[in-house]
């Protein structure tokens, strides 16, 4: 009850503000909050990273697993992305199976990974037919501060950056031992938008969101296409709303592209 | 803006729809209802509402909740679908459901709930643009009271072509780009927007101008499927 | 709660128009509503069929998948009868799993098929304890006017008799190419009364049903054979009251069974 | 009525009852209980209420609800049984349930619930009309006033003969029929009838005929329990 | 309601009479309920038992199921034990699949068997790698009038002693033939403590395990060997009182161990 | 009481803690948290509450309830973990929230929740004492009053020795023992006390000993982490 009475003040000093060209968090409209990076932080992830970006923080695993690939694509393998808003990052989070919201944040951050065809998925054939690698990327909100999208994004891309693919023998896994590095063919990240008060503000944060009247995110990768796009939430955008944000995404997309190259020592 | 010439796996034109047909007021137990059929596409939908929300905890005392159910048959795929609802209806469901809310005027229903239930009984690609061309129907057969109808339409790309209205068979293109849209028609905007596939900001701004154009089409059927709804009610 | 009190009503309707003999629409006791039925409505159902019963509508579709024969039948293919009480045929209806009400209507029609032997199983055999079809019929409630129970027997049957068999090379199903019809040695139609005020009713309508003492439906052949029974709801029948009722059915089910012939253009 | 003569698999004649052994009260914690044993059958049953129906919204203001839930113990079977109930186990509760709400004076008790729960420890066909036998025997021992007891049978046909009874082996011959019914003893009406297999009218009227008798012994049996139980309850 | 008043009763007398040095039931503090025992109760269950401790009343049946070996163990056998707090045994107990109470009770019933290396698992190996038995073990409460986990372990144990592994034939069971009785090689039992007011009372009843303060149960061999601990429920436990506990447990476990030893037949 | 010198696979002593790391007060979000890191194990804790449980058929009129979630994430261990929770999780969650329980003041509380939410990142046995480590600090963070910490360790047998903080090397070995303790550090009584594997009373107490013992160092730990939090809030 008082939660939702701090809300409320929370929303009308966002729009206060904006309509002051101002942030309620001092930030430009296109300015993303601060970025950090753990990479592998998780021994027993084959590929892990821990994000904050601002207040929000966000950590995922990538394992990989042994199965049968589709009948469609026999020499082919697979990706499976899940994402659990754990209850540890918000008052308003449950206990239980991925809901609606979690669903859409996985299938968003799956499609931008999948259709940039960042993964070659022929390489993770291990036996035609048979026999092939699943890559499982596991995100978990850990503090969820607004803009969950893009903090799962970064995770996600940096855990398979730094991706070992296990070491096989006799067609098993051998525990601790690695054939080598995932290599990616992309760099696909999603940029994320919220319109409120018919401004639109990158990287919204929690009382932003909750004051937005409709979200979009736009994954792009490093030479300036776009791989997924989600308009979310309730709200409507103009074209021309559109056309800048994917813009905006190009651009600031490449900034996040070099902290994450940064967390892998690759710079 | 040019529109290529070149002719698709079944015949049609790049801007050129599938044939739609649209009956609105369908089903005897539901507020509101549309019976939709798009090429191979079948749908039903029906809408239940403003009606009490319960339990009473999920109540917003500021609107009515949108409750957006979108399902496939079992038997409307090539392979039998496992009954059990997928991750995929579950974010069509999401974002359907919120694309519609945004036209609805929900701040006049507090304490409510809107439930529209979509079924798909047969599929070729552009389901969901089909079920949610049907719900704006449905709704206004509900006598819902919204800001303007909701038109959609899928656009996209394949082997090399900006087209409207993607078959199964474009879909599985080697280069593929599907991307469900849905806008206010009298509005232009946007209230559902996604995108599967890879592609330049110049192919997708050419794709959406037709996807706009697409809309207005659509948009006069839905239309003339009212009217036809309140014509023979008024007989009744 | 209006709901509620415009139901009372009708069934207080219901019940004085019985006690003259009459029904609420208009029907003699033992007469069935107009039924239409369109058969093969959908393309990727290997069998369908769109039955409106009255205002009361159930569509069906019929999938062959392969699948392992029971160890207690190798050489046998198996049937799986679901059915949906979708929300979208009323109100009262709920989105979830199936619940009892469904899975009592699905054993119902799948008794009156299976025991009736309409299904030669032994010819959905492909490989002897290896891999044999299995028979999927899905049957959704579109919209309940009352008596789901007989449309979607209805609704099963015609499915049934214009579904074809998938092709098969190297063991795998070719899409959109069918190997030939399924043969149905026998036609089994449920046929199902209520009792109000002790009638016996035909083909109960909603209003019927929420009146009713007691739901009776008995499986009936083209050859005067008793396939399967079902009391069902809280109420008590005679035996004289069941002895009537299956006479009645071999009788009524005779013209059901027409009108699924025409339409699949068989008469 | 003609009964073969026949002699069946375990030896009994074709209108004659497995051993039934019945026993009333059984159980400390719950308001009314049975436990049975019908041939190899082993069946406990515990009766609850009438007991506030909980949450509020399942209430009915006219009756009380009646909530039959029949499951069978993994070990029950030949081959273990997956602990989560199946649907023959959901249908089963469903129509057990009804049959004994017709025999309750339900509309006594507004706004509660009489919960009967089953479980069946060991098994050879027919225990469903064992589990319903000895629920009626239970709801009496709880207390909860009915119209009539009921007695439930399996009758049906196996290897040419119309039998009472059926085990397992019956169940498994070519030519099985399975009638599962249960009428209110006094009034002769049926409360329970289901059907699996195929045969003409004329079988059908002789199984049922020799059913009605068999509720009758059936019968005797439930009210010898009751009656053991009350000279006992008196004594304490 | 009610039902609260007379429980609370039942606390401040099991109380009272405790400051007293007495137990509500008249026992000592040490002493366990009359026990009985049915063996082999179920014909279709491979191994069962019978137990009522008092009134509490838990059956428990065996059944060997064929499965593939766990990967790190290819050559032996495995273990499943699971319990259902069935409806009937508690007007407290829900419908549904076990809950957390059921799932404590049976892994706690599981490592007392399994860490005793009761079964021999290589002894349960039918082809190595390939195909092994799985003991399934279930329980399900039938009257809860306390200390249901000592009631478990008892039937639990019993089943096993007298549980007869399926006969094979080309690799399939045999229904009803049998090759052989399963041989355990130590006779794990737990036993169970309530602390009520300082007091450390044996084989808690049900009004007793309603005034606890912490529940203890430990599982031991008839070599006095420890080979599974619980301390459950909210409450603490002193180290001496956990010191006396164990002794008790060899002491008491060993009388029970005979009565399960004559219930079938081996005194 | 002699400990033995032998060393360990890691090269510590037997009675030597593995590297411990408490951070607490690390989440924006939640009422109370802590982060901490024990060997290899990871474990993020956050603490909701004292709130008003929902629904309210739930609440207790004399003391919140305590309701504690262990869950480990999916890459956390060497074979990735079906994301439903186990068996394992459920009886951890049971027994540490009632451990913890015993700690709190849960009658000053009355009709609220307090919900503790424990993820493991990432593990090498032990993660179970870890978190009730961690979790207690969190409740601490969130002022919920206690009367005294909660301090956890495991103890046990490997390869011949008594040691305290087995590894997940050490719990493989053919003769290992684990016994997951947790204590009142002022008190001394135990309020979670698990046992795998098959040891004599004289082994046990030694082990226990070692525990006692391990836990007055964990206790330090907690206790200068929660000074640290407090100075760092005072600050801002």
């Amino acid at each position: 009850m008082n939660e939702k009475v701090i809300w409320d003040l929370r929303i009308e000093q966002v729009i206060e503000k904006l309509k002051k060209g101002k942030r309620i968090d001092g930030r430009k409209l296109d300015e993303y909050r601060p970025l950090e990076i753990k990479a592998a932080f998780s021994q027993n992830a084959d590929g892990s990273a821990w994000v904050k970006l601002g207040a929000t923080e966000v950590v995922c695993g990538v394992k990989f697993g042994l199965g049968e690939p589709y009948p469609d694509s026999p020499d082919e393998g697979a990706l499976s992305v899940n994402a659990e808003l754990l209850p540890i990052a918000s008052p308003v989070f449950e206990v239980g199976p991925p809901n609606e919201d979690a669903t859409e944040l996985a299938r968003v951050v799956d499609r931008g990974i999948r259709e940039a065809k960042a993964i070659d998925f022929k390489k993770l054939c291990i036996e035609e037919g048979e026999k092939v690698w699943i890559v499982f990327i596991d995100i978990y909100a850990i503090n969820d501060d607004g803009n969950l999208f893009d903090a799962s994004s970064i995770a996600a891309l940096t855990a398979l950056l730094n991706a070992r693919i296990p070491k096989l023998e006799d067609g098993e896994i051998v525990k601790k031992e690695y054939s080598g590095k995932l290599k990616l063919g992309k760099l696909p990240l999603l940029t994320t938008f919220a319109k409120i008060s018919n401004f639109i503000l990158l990287d919204p944060c929690l009382a932003e969101e909750k004051s937005k009247e409709g979200r979009f995110s736009v994954a792009t990768t490093e030479d300036k296409k776009i791989t997924a796009m989600q308009k979310g939430e309730v709200g409507a955008f103009k074209l021309k709303e559109l056309e800048n944000c994917i813009d905006l995404a190009f651009e600031k997309s490449a900034a996040v592209r070099k902290t994450i190259k940064e967390s892998i020592g690759e710079d | 803006m040019l529109v290529s010439k070149a002719k698709r796996p079944d015949g049609r034109k790049a801007d050129e729809l599938r044939e739609i047909k649209i009956e609105a007021g369908v089903l005897n137990r539901a507020d509101g209802s549309c019976y939709l059929e798009w090429g191979q596409n079948k749908v039903v939908v029906a809408v239940y509402g403003p009606r009490e929300a319960l339990p009473k905890h999920i109540q917003n005392p500021n609107k009515a909740l949108v409750n957006y159910i979108y399902r496939m048959a079992t038997f409307s795929v090539p392979e039998r679908k496992n009954p059990k609802p997928g991750r995929r209806e579950i974010e069509i469901s999401k974002v359907c459901g919120e694309a519609l809310e945004s036209a609805i005027f929900v701040e006049r229903f507090p304490n409510t709930t809107i439930d529209i239930f979509v079924e798909i009984l047969d599929s070729n690609a552009g389901t969901r643009v089909a079920a949610l061309t049907a719900a704006a129907v449905a709704l206004a057969d509900a006598g819902i009271p919204m800001r303007d109808l909701v038109s959609a339409v899928s656009v996209g790309r394949a082997n090399g072509e900006i087209i409207v209205d993607l078959t199964k068979e474009e879909e599985d293109a080697e280069d593929a780009v599907d991307i469900p849209m849905a806008i206010m028609p009298n509005t232009q905007e946007f209230v559902l927007l996604q995108m599967d596939g890879i592609m330049s900001k110049e192919e997708w701004s050419k794709a959406i101008a037709m996807g706009q154009k697409a809309c207005q089409q659509i948009y006069k059927l839905q239309r003339e499927a009212l009217r036809k709804r309140y014509l023979a009610a008024e007989k009744e």
